[in-house]
């Protein structure tokens, strides 16, 4: 990555190259934390919205510690959009697919009928489904509400 | 209008302060919020949702719609800011 | 009183107001608009004529539309009474829309197409009071006809038109809100029901001090009446055109006004439950007080169609006069007055809109001479005064003849006093205008010779209702024996 | 489809088709607008078969997720609800007709935005009208409160400041309901509306229910702007595109005092608050005539015809809720059937103002003059509003009128009585003086002999005439529809017990 | 004495809630800068969270998750382990709160933005001319 010398050195502090080496060591390891926090949230303390802000919380590091540029570059404003619909659209989507089904609305055991799991090993299913719903959506609202606010909305530079 | 803020304050806290009277005593397992509803979620959401996390199973199964508005919220709240700070005249 | 169900009092109601869509359809071509204008006026005429046999049987119609509170619907039915009124009404329309074609293009008018329009709706409004049959029915068409004639009371469009409308709405809105709905709903809790039945709902139901408490709130909810205190709307109105004050607000809106009222005596509360409670004497006296003051009043007018206004005033109360009197000949009285007031009263206003068209004079002291000039409207004229003062041999006469008789059978020799007073006043008041017409030298000389009579389009309406004030005096039968029906009831 | 779970497709739509106009309005604005009016008529003949539905079969409660209450969290199909879904799907629907024209002209750049916070909004008034669980309701709430100050801050000039202002009394409003909640979650360990209700008799402990119930209720007059605490409005409501003040001002306050009234009967009892706080009954109903008093006062002050509105807006609120809390069973009824006729009253009014606007702009008293040349259907469509407003029969608002006047006088409560009598007479001067104006007073221009385009007839575009046309005869319609309307409908939401 | 103790000892918890509610209640209406309304706002949510949470610790009780093998054998003592239904509920109220938070921030930028202040007073004058 030789484009980080080249950013903005109007900063109040100028880029430092501490924060930004250990700030890139230490993202993916936080991104697969918030992974795992969604994933395992049936058998430990977690679940979509603890996950989804740990993610988000990786974007947001990333704008801090380099700029809003850099995280915009991993993360497009249409890929955000796209994903915090898609991820609110897979919770509703989830109920109203139960509901059509057969079943009553947000009744996991109905999606048996999909792929026989069993009505009680689906409901967990569902409720991970649906969890995964909610990570995306928080992630992407989380980044955008603070790449929004940081930026006045024009997103040239952050904080 | 500070004065009427400051007496509006005092009042509805010494209504709040009143109203714990009837309370039960802080972590008292035989209070009703514990002995009501919540046991049978504790008890049964292994065999019904096979989700030993009692916390996810209310959240995402028994109170799930909820959960769904709670992130509908979050969206709003995001589609919000981006129409409320990305405009053109800003 | 046996009612069939039946279509026709619908359609005497519906005819003008659907008659306003061909009237708009037609703006650009006047002859048209106003062939439709005159015809809905005659076809409206002939459907209540043709209801008018069954209801001298003693039988009637009646419609419901739509049941829109338990017990009370909005209904029509055609009883002695509304026939009786629906009949004079929808009668003079036809003279009047003659009259007002002649008098609109005599003085080129603006926004003509609006004028008729509004005049079509008033009158199924007016029509649908008539034919009202529960109070909530009478209500509804009697805010209808308020707002309808607003646009004709402001034709004029000028700041003298804009508040006298404003101040027609205050009165006649404020005053039906303020006190005809809450004595409605008092009604409807007390009786849980608001239809018109002869002798009367509240018998029984409801206490003395309520029930007058009822009558005074009714009595000036129905502002339209123009009873003191609540009269002020009337002058004010004044600034229409003629055809408008002369059928408006000698005819249809006043008379709806007192018909409500009378309306109210006869199948809300009952003469019986007035008589036993002796309320008749709070009709009378606040009728006596507003025909003595309107009178008086009436004498210091000097622009003539402000007179009158208040001698419009002054006849209305004898109507109230009539009905608060509880004897039969009263009643009779009060009730046959309507009829021969309004063709007295229109043939006035009519005359003086003539005079207005031909001489472009309003004011009394002006009008030096005319007479001479124009022998027809005067001779109209007077005609038409003689009957509102009650002169043999004219329609007027019987009226007043009946109220008197009435109060002499009430052994109320004051209301006597009342009756024979104003019509003295009615005389000094009306006796001058004809005076000065004939015999008073015009002040000046000059200008006086190029007046020439109305066009014929007003002179005949005015005419034929001159006449009609004759003709009522010597064959009034089928008006008598639709108000003995009424009253017998 | 299973017609068990219509009324959730009716809510659902709304919600799923957010996120799709969404995604597409990033990449082609022309779609927008077919697509809310599809999902819209969807959501509503949705809500249309519902309510038939419960009019032949009766109402229903209806468990989401399938886990028996108070377990799972359960909704009321019950006549009331039914008609409220089918009173928000259709004024929705008509609303965004007009709507959709005057957000593409007033701003185009943000229409998928605008739509999508729209529809969410749509969608939280169903869920709201629906729910049957004390908390579920703190949420749907605060979707919609959130939609809505997105949508008011999309408005013009200080739009944002009102906004604010509306953000911090909402969330008030918000925060208080939340903690009545809380202790009466601590008390009895429920949310559920039923269960609440059932448990809520047995308990002895007086000082914290009327804490909760004391808080619950304060914040629900916060959200609903009844008169003393209703300063958030008149900037928020007037400052707000009209595509949105379209949806919002006919809807938003009347599905809170409905919330009022489940949290009244569903979850407390009419013996609670009538029988064994007799007094507070008596001050509500007091406050709720002053607050029709002033409000009608403020309105008069006003020289904006917006503005105007919004106060009137707050007179009504004080007409329901003075109703509801008249604790009979007219009151009750003129209540319910004042809060369809005024959804349907205000929606005619304001439609009428955003098609003033469409052309006008600014809508002072000044600006309307000869607009009855300019735009007859409009104006002949406001008159009919004025005189539902005023309460002519045979339009709905008289009628409403009437049951709340029976009330009042069968409860011996004259002072609201009189405050009813004095807002209709109030409300008749107000629309005569601006039917006034724009009838007789010729523009300036006309009056100077130049610029007779000013009587030129200049409609606002079809799509906005069609829906305010239809809200129009809908006053009337409705007006003659009452009878059977109380009979087969409120009759049943009125409470037992009084 | 001994009654009041007690009752102090069962119920402290909640009054430090209510009097944190009171501090931001006071924050919210009575402060003129839109930035402590909105900080009010956030404290007056916190205490309704705290007391929510606090309402549902039982002594002595474990956190809501279980052991799946040892539920299934042989089931679980509801009294041993905590209530999650506040937990539940806090988690929407927190979402809600933030998104609020996020809201108001958004529209004080623009407010700032417009007219260059965020004390009411000035903005209101502002406004007015």
């Amino acid at each position: 990555m030789k484009k980080d010398h080249s950013l903005p050195q109007d900063r109040p502090i100028g880029p430092s190259l501490i924060i930004e080496v250990a700030v890139r060591i230490m993202i993916p390891f936080i991104q697969l934390f918030g992974l795992y926090v969604i994933a395992h949230g049936h058998y430990s303390p977690g679940g979509g919205f603890q996950g989804g802000v740990v993610l988000g919380a990786s974007f947001i590091l990333m704008a801090i510690a380099f700029d809003l540029k850099t995280s915009l570059r991993f993360f497009s404003l249409r890929a955000n959009a796209v994903m915090a619909s898609s991820g609110v659209f897979i919770y509703s989507g989830t109920g109203v697919l139960c509901a059509l089904m057969g079943g009553l609305f947000l009744d996991y055991s109905a999606l048996d009928a999909i792929i026989p799991l069993g009505p009680v090993e689906w409901r967990s299913m569902g409720v991970f489904v649906v969890e995964l719903g909610v990570g995306l959506a928080v992630t992407s609202i989380m980044a955008s509400l603070f790449w929004d606010l940081s930026s006045g909305g024009d997103m040239d530079k952050g904080l | 209008m500070k004065r009427i803020a400051l007496i509006s304050t005092l009042f509805a806290g010494v209504l709040l302060i009143w109203g714990t009277r009837d309370f039960p005593s802080w972590g008292d397992p035989n209070a009703p919020a514990s002995r009501h509803v919540s046991p049978t979620y504790i008890e049964r959401t292994v065999e019904e949702t096979h989700i030993p996390n009692a916390v996810t199973s209310v959240l995402g199964d028994y109170r799930g719609y909820d959960t769904m508005f709670e992130t509908v919220v979050i969206f709003c709240a995001g589609i919000v800011v981006i129409s409320v700070l990305r405009r053109p005249d800003a | 009183m046996n009612l069939e169900p039946s279509y026709w009092p619908l359609a005497a109601v519906l005819i003008s107001l659907l008659g306003v869509v061909p009237i708009l359809l037609s703006d650009r071509r006047p002859n048209l608009r106003e062939a439709w204008t005159v015809l809905i006026s005659l076809g409206k005429f002939t459907i209540i004529a043709a209801l008018l046999p069954a209801v001298l049987e003693g039988g009637g119609y009646r419609i419901t539309l739509a049941e829109v509170l338990p017990g009370v619907a909005i209904a029509l039915r055609v009883d002695a009474m509304g026939m009786y009124f629906a009949l004079v009404a929808s009668f003079l329309w036809i003279l009047t829309s003659i009259y007002s074609i002649g008098y609109m293009r005599a003085l080129d008018e603006h926004d003509q197409t609006r004028y008729y329009a509004s005049f079509a709706v008033a009158m199924s409004a007016t029509v649908g009071v008539a034919f009202s049959a529960n109070l909530l029915t009478l209500y509804l068409f009697y805010e209808m006809l308020s707002l309808s004639t607003y646009p004709l009371v402001t034709h004029k469009q000028d700041a003298e038109a804009r508040s006298a409308g404003r101040k027609y709405l205050t009165y006649l809105l404020g005053t039906s809100v303020a006190f005809t709905l809450p004595a409605m709903i008092l009604i409807y809790t007390l009786t849980g029901t608001l239809d018109f039945t002869a002798g009367g709902i509240l018998a029984g139901k409801a206490d003395a001090s309520t029930v007058s408490l009822l009558l005074v709130l009714l009595v000036f909810g129905f502002a339209k009446a123009a009873v003191m205190p609540f009269h002020g709307w009337l002058p004010a109105a004044m600034v229409a055109p003629t055809p408008v004050s002369s059928f408006l607000h000698g005819v249809a809106v006043v008379k709806v006004g007192v018909f409500s009222i009378l309306r109210m005596v006869f199948f809300v509360f009952g003469t019986g439950l007035l008589a036993d409670l002796n309320l008749g004497v709070v009709l009378t006296t606040l009728a006596s007080i507003t025909v003595l003051v309107a009178s008086l009043v009436a004498l210091t007018q000097d622009n003539l169609k402000r007179r009158l206004a208040y001698s419009t005033i002054g006849q209305l109360s004898y109507m109230i006069l009539g009905a608060g009197m509880l004897t039969a000949a009263g009643m009779t009285g009060g009730l046959l007055h309507l009829s021969m007031h309004a063709f007295g009263k229109i043939t006035l206003f009519l005359c003086a809109g003539a005079i207005y068209i031909a001489a472009h004079k309003s004011n009394i002291s002006e009008m030096d001479g005319l007479g001479r000039r124009m022998p027809v409207t005067y001779g109209a004229f007077f005609l038409a005064s003689l009957s509102i003062i009650g002169m043999p041999p004219l329609g007027g006469f019987l009226s007043k003849w009946s109220l008197v008789v009435g109060a002499i059978d009430g052994g109320q020799l004051l209301l006597v006093a009342v009756v024979l007073v104003s019509s003295m006043l009615n005389a000094a008041y009306f006796f001058p205008i004809v005076y000065r017409g004939f015999f008073a030298r015009a002040a000046d000389g000059n200008g006086g010779e190029e007046i020439r009579e109305a066009p014929l389009l007003c002179l005949i309406p005015l005419s034929i209702t001159a006449l009609f004030c004759l003709a009522l005096f010597l064959w009034p039968s089928v008006l008598l024996q639709l108000i003995q029906m009424v009253v017998s009831s | 489809m299973s017609a068990t779970n219509l009324h959730m497709y009716a809510l659902a739509t709304p919600l799923i088709g957010a996120f799709a106009v969404m995604v597409v309005g990033r990449f082609s604005r022309r779609a927008v607008a077919p697509m809310v009016l599809g999902i819209l008529s969807f959501s509503f003949a949705a809500a249309l078969a519902v309510f038939l539905q419960v009019l032949s079969g009766g109402g229903f409660r209806y468990v989401v997720g399938n886990w028996l209450a108070p377990y799972g969290i359960e909704l009321s199909v019950d006549h009331l609800g039914s008609l409220m879904q089918l009173l928000v799907s259709g004024v929705a629907l008509t609303a965004s007709v007009s709507a959709v024209k005057s957000v593409a002209k007033d701003l185009e750049e943000r229409q998928h935005l605008f739509f999508t916070l729209y529809l969410i909004l749509i969608a939280g008034l169903h869920g709201l009208v629906l729910t049957a669980d004390a908390f579920n309701v703190y949420v749907l709430l605060e979707i919609a409160s959130i939609t809505a100050y997105g949508l008011i801050a999309l408005g013009r000039g200080r739009a944002v400041v009102s906004s604010f202002n509306y953000v911090i009394m909402g969330s008030t409003g918000a925060c208080f309901y939340l903690l009545g909640i809380g202790y009466l979650y601590i008390l009895t360990g429920t949310l559920n509306m039923a269960d609440l209700a059932r448990i809520i008799p047995t308990l002895e402990s007086g000082a914290a229910l009327a804490t909760a119930f004391a808080f619950c209720i304060v914040g629900l007059w916060i959200k609903m702007a009844f008169f003393p605490l209703h300063v958030w409005l008149p900037n928020a409501y007037s400052d707000m595109p009209d595509g949105a003040a379209v949806l919002v001002a006919p809807l938003m306050t009347k599905v809170t005092i409905y919330l009022m009234i489940r949290f009244m009967f569903s979850i407390f009892s009419p013996a609670y608050e009538f029988i064994q706080h007799a007094g507070v009954q008596q001050i509500v109903v007091g406050v709720a005539a002053l607050g029709i008093v002033c409000a009608s006062a403020m309105a008069i002050a006003q020289k904006n015809l917006r503005r105007m509105l919004t106060y009137l807006i707050i007179a009504e609120v004080g007409y329901m809720v003075g109703g509801v809390w008249l604790a009979n069973a007219q009151g009750m009824t003129g209540a319910i059937l004042h809060i369809v006729n005024d959804a349907l009253m205000t929606l005619c009014l304001f439609l009428a103002v955003s098609a003033i606007a469409y052309h006008e702009g600014a809508l002072d008293f000044d600006r309307l003059r000869g607009l009855f040349r300019r735009m007859p259907v409009t104006m002949a469509a406001l008159v009919v509003a004025a005189l539902s407003m005023i309460g002519v029969p045979p339009t709905c608002g008289f009628f409403s009128k009437w049951y709340l006047l029976l009330g009042g006088i069968e409860a011996g409560q004259w002072l609201y009585v009189g405050a009813l009598i004095f807002s209709s007479l109030v409300n008749a001067v107000l629309f005569f003086r601006v039917i006034e104006i724009a009838y007789f007073r010729t523009p300036d221009e006309v009056a100077h002999g130049s610029g007779h385009e000013a009587l030129q007839v200049r409609e606002a575009p079809a799509a906005m005439l069609q829906p305010l046309v239809l809200a129009a005869a809908a006053l009337i319609g409705v007006g003659l529809a009452t009878g059977p309307l109380v009979q087969h409908v409120i009759r049943f939401a009125v409470p037992v017990g009084f | 004495m001994e009654a009041i103790l007690s009752e102090i000892i069962a119920k402290y918890n909640y009054w430090i809630y209510v009097v944190l509610m009171m501090v931001g209640f006071y924050a919210m209406i009575g402060k003129n800068n839109l930035v402590k309304k909105l900080l009010g706002m956030n404290i007056f949510q916190t205490a309704i969270i705290l007391m929510f949470i606090s309402s549902g610790v039982k002594k002595g009780g474990l956190i809501p998750v279980l052991d799946k093998q040892a539920a299934l054998e042989h089931g679980v003592n509801s009294a041993l382990i905590n209530n999650p239904v506040p937990h539940v509920l806090m988690l929407t109220a927190i979402v809600v709160s933030v998104s609020v938070t996020g809201v108001a921030l958004a529209l004080m930028q623009r407010i700032y933005r417009r007219y260059g202040t965020l004390e009411e007073n000035e903005i209101l004058e502002k406004i007015d001319r």
